[in-house]
């Protein structure tokens, strides 16, 4: 294991410190290091829907990188794949009520959902609202009832960026958490891993791949994924994802769409580029067009090489909010 | 010993960092195989904020001592585990609410760390969690209860069950938890969080033998 | 080699197809196959100097991703690591043309440097008056009259952005070229890889690296660095980074500085940071202040693991050039 | 034969399509070594792209399937290479404007290669660049012709020299081109359009001498 770090136990506490002094004119970092958060620079915004969230650390921007006008009024880093405990969720909470209450934006993890739960308890006892909507757009997992469902993946930022919109311009938590729910239930996604990451604390790779071998519907942790194939080109990895993603969307002629590919970390630009093209090139095909695109680093796996393909079907509001200010370190644009 | 005390409690708490550091890689390396490779470092950070906790604050009563180790989990580890075994260590505390334990005693504190750990993760037998290995513990402690048993003996056959529902999550397929994103996949497997508890109770166990502190 | 392409050949043409299709609203790509490059939506400005970059690919965003309002008016992407050939440079020198003269921003490669020059002589041929600056910021290599001197490195982002910036405001093409060989002058940069990065058509990686070795002074092609030495903490490399760049820029009490933390590709962000917050503690040890900082993927070299330190000197203007709105794909601010 | 016409010259260039296509890997592994690894690529994507264009113009003259070669890989190979190349090309056409090459035809044309070079790259003997390999090539030739050798023996003797050429830069210290960044570090490793140029004089020597066409 190579890695940039000092001590491994020390490695959030200072790439979050690193990144509070980059981006000070963004974001401030809470001062007390059992609480861990990062908020807006200015405070809650009076009047204005919170939105927090958090969830472990390895998957930068994510949450951190969304955290400015227009999108995150707080995050909460966990340890590395970890889920942050509820004690600096509810300290996140406080720091983003405005008075409007606040929504919680959690992906899909038993450990996430539990502890953000006992925090909006704790939250709710400081008599701050909270409302949550839980994110589940990994198409790679069978959701049921019997099971803890789907994954929450890369659609986690469409959520934040438009339910950021959406209480920016002055929703109240009712309709902010409207509109994030009607994004989450409109986004899936599915993703490939080429190679396994190295938490620093395991020092050893998450899991091991053959040097022909690809992990198909990989998560975000270094979880292996559903099959491992043998290794394939772009445009057939890309035509499982998309396929995946797009049937299970029920993708159709003469939807609007957003379109999203992500890289894990370890992946050049350039052939999420290659993969984007393919994707979109496949939309196209089903008679729906690719409306608004993002590619890039935005939900990482530490250094995993691999993507995620995620799909979201707009409506004039979304768009909307979706083309709205964002001042955030990781999305930036309007203003 | 027919029954346990306040310092059962404390050593039990001591000899679970002991146990869980030593173990360590070992939980890791099963979560790696099914999970996100992190079990055994959250409980390891866990217990061993836990134990600083207990050095300062010296809790008197069985039920202080399982408060405290629910709060600094519950605080300090975060994932799955922090929540269901803090709930668990909270159930418990209310449980044992006097100044010993029997073997009655030992059963209804199991039964009542089982009865937190599912209301919060809603799973069941044979889904392949911690509650495999919880729920046949349980079980046995309760009959060695009724059968008139010491609580050393409750917490042997608890700590021998759980190491059995341990062993049999391995063909298990998960169906809650992060090793149920993994399908069939999850099978041939240990559960960490079962294989954690079978180390938690044996630990218990062996202190109220007298055989670790 | 496991990578998200399909044919080696392609690599550069599929991916800047799929980059120019998710931005159409910013760039449009060359009609030309044999003459390939990205150039701002709308074309050129008149009466605006042009800006013109450009060299091997692998090192993206750079250079098309600064592409748009700001910035470049045009890149040129040659073959992995492979400068551009004259012709499709001076395309791109003909589409970013205005009628005010065009700057070839090139970072000092044998190969960049002679497919610029012969583009230069071709553009005068077509009347477009061409004004050159070679960067050259990376400190690990020793500059003299008998070599090839320094490389151009990470700092090259932001000679783009701050001439950019002096043209979108109306200087002219002697005013934006003394501009971008100011900031050249006053940026120094260094490099650490702690994995090889492999190219598609060698399909081996550029180098080989044990387990516990890393290459200090590393360029951005895949070339092995000065020196190899023992794997370290982050502190320590950073240490051997910021003193190199600090020493050659001659940093003194007072000075106010840029910070730029850049990865190398398969570094995660979390490690930029740790990275930055240790340069910039021994920036201001020395009684400098860090007034703008920059941390992220910029210039990269593939998938290569590592990161490079940048650090320029910044007086009032320009401070308020790099201030000024930019509108890319991977710098966006302002506007 | 004691001169060469333009059927040669065709020839040679087929013959440097085949032989940098066949050592393709090996230039890229010498210029991993001490340089980015592109060498062998960038050429064989050029000499490809010659070798098309070569079928579709059918040049007359040496000077003009000269031209061609030049132009094509000025705007095909890119790099440090395509330039320098394309340069020595063109300064090659120029120089072999007759329709035939005697010895010293053969010389002069090589020493303008070799001039355009050193115009465009600025390297000296010694920096461990190409003109290490062209310029003992030069001499040889030289020293065929004054000799009163025929064309292809002044090849021969040029093919020779830039072997030895390529062969001797092994243990310097680059001064120019991306190897010089390596420093001291970049001894120990043969240059590889030194040895690019070592095959490709090869090639028109063979070509010459009928072996290779
Ligand atoms: N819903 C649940 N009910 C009971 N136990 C669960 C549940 N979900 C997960 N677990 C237990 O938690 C363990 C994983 O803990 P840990 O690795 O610390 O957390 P995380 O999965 O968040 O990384 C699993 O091995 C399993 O025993
Ligand atoms: N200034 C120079 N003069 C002569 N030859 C040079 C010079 N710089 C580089 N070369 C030659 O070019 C070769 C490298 O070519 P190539 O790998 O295709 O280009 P690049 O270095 O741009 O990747 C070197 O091995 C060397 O022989
Ligand atoms: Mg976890
Ligand atoms: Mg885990
Ligand atoms: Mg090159
Ligand atoms: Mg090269």
């Amino acid at each position: 294991m190579k890695k940039l770090i000092n001590d491994p136990q020390q490695v959030v506490a200072e790439s979050v410190a690193g990144f509070a002094l980059a981006h000070s004119d963004l974001v401030t970092m809470s001062q007390d290091p059992d609480a861990l958060f990062v908020s807006r620079a200015g405070g809650a915004v009076p009047g204005k829907v919170g939105l927090v969230s958090g969830g472990g650390s390895g998957h930068e921007p994510l949450h951190a990188g969304f955290v400015g006008v227009g999108m995150l009024d707080a995050a909460v880093p966990g340890a590395v794949f970890t889920s942050p405990t509820p004690d600096p969720i509810q300290a996140a909470t406080k720091a983003a009520d405005g008075g409007a209450g606040v929504l919680h934006i959690v992906k899909n993890y038993t450990g996430d959902v539990l502890n953000f739960e006992t925090a909006a308890e704790l939250a709710e006892m400081d008599d701050i609202t909270v409302k949550t909507v839980v994110v589940n757009d990994d198409v790679a997992v069978q959701d049921s009832l019997y099971t803890a469902g789907r994954r929450g993946v890369a659609g986690t930022v469409l959520v934040e960026k438009i339910a950021g919109a959406a209480a920016e311009r002055g929703d109240d938590l009712e309709k902010v958490h409207e509109i994030a729910t009607r994004v989450n239930a409109g986004v899936r996604s599915m993703g490939v891993a080429l190679t396994a990451c190295t938490v620093p604390h395991a020092g050893k790779p998450s899991f091991d791949l053959g040097e022909d071998e690809i992990e198909i519907g990989i998560g975000i942790h270094g979880e292996p994924g559903r099959e491992r194939i043998p290794a394939a080109s772009a445009d057939e990895i890309t035509g499982h994802l998309l396929t995946a993603v797009a049937d299970d969307l029920q993708v159709t002629s003469g939807d609007k769409l957003l379109l999203m590919v992500n890289g894990m970390g370890g992946t050049p630009a350039s052939e999420l580029y290659i993969v984007y093209g393919r994707a979109r090139a496949m939309l196209e095909e089903r008679g729906a067009t690719v409306e608004r695109s993002l590619v890039g680093n935005y939900v990482t796996s530490l250094e995993m090489q691999g993507a995620s393909v995620t799909v979201l079907r707009l409506d004039d509001e979304l768009t909307d909010l979706y083309d709205a200010p964002v001042v955030t370190t990781a999305l930036r644009w309007g203003a | 010993m027919t029954t346990l005390d306040v310092t059962w409690a404390r050593d039990w708490v001591k000899a679970s960092a002991a146990v869980v550091a030593e173990h360590r890689v070992d939980l890791i390396d099963l979560d790696r195989a099914i999970g996100d490779g992190d079990h055994g470092e959250n409980l390891d950070r866990g217990f061993t904020a836990v134990l600083r906790k207990l050095q300062e604050a010296e809790p008197e009563t069985i039920a202080d001592v399982f408060t405290l180790v629910a709060k600094t989990l519950m605080s300090t580890v975060g994932g799955a585990a922090g929540p269901l075994y803090g709930t668990a260590y909270l159930r418990a505390a209310k449980a044992a609410d006097g100044q010993s334990l029997d073997a009655a005693g030992v059963a209804d504190m199991l039964d009542a760390a089982l009865g937190g750990i599912v209301a919060r993760g809603k799973a069941e037998v044979g889904d392949k969690t911690m509650v495999d290995a919880w729920s046949p513990a349980v079980a046995a402690a309760k009959e060695v209860a009724t059968s008139g048993g010491s609580a050393g003996a409750a917490l042997a056959a608890a700590a021998d069950a759980a190491a059995q529902g341990a062993l049999d999550t391995e063909p298990l397929v998960a169906r809650k938890g992060r090793a149920s994103y993994l399908g069939q996949r999850s099978a041939n497997h240990r559960d960490p969080g079962a294989q954690s508890t079978a180390l938690l109770l044996r630990a218990a166990a062996d202190v109220a033998a007298g055989g670790r502190r």
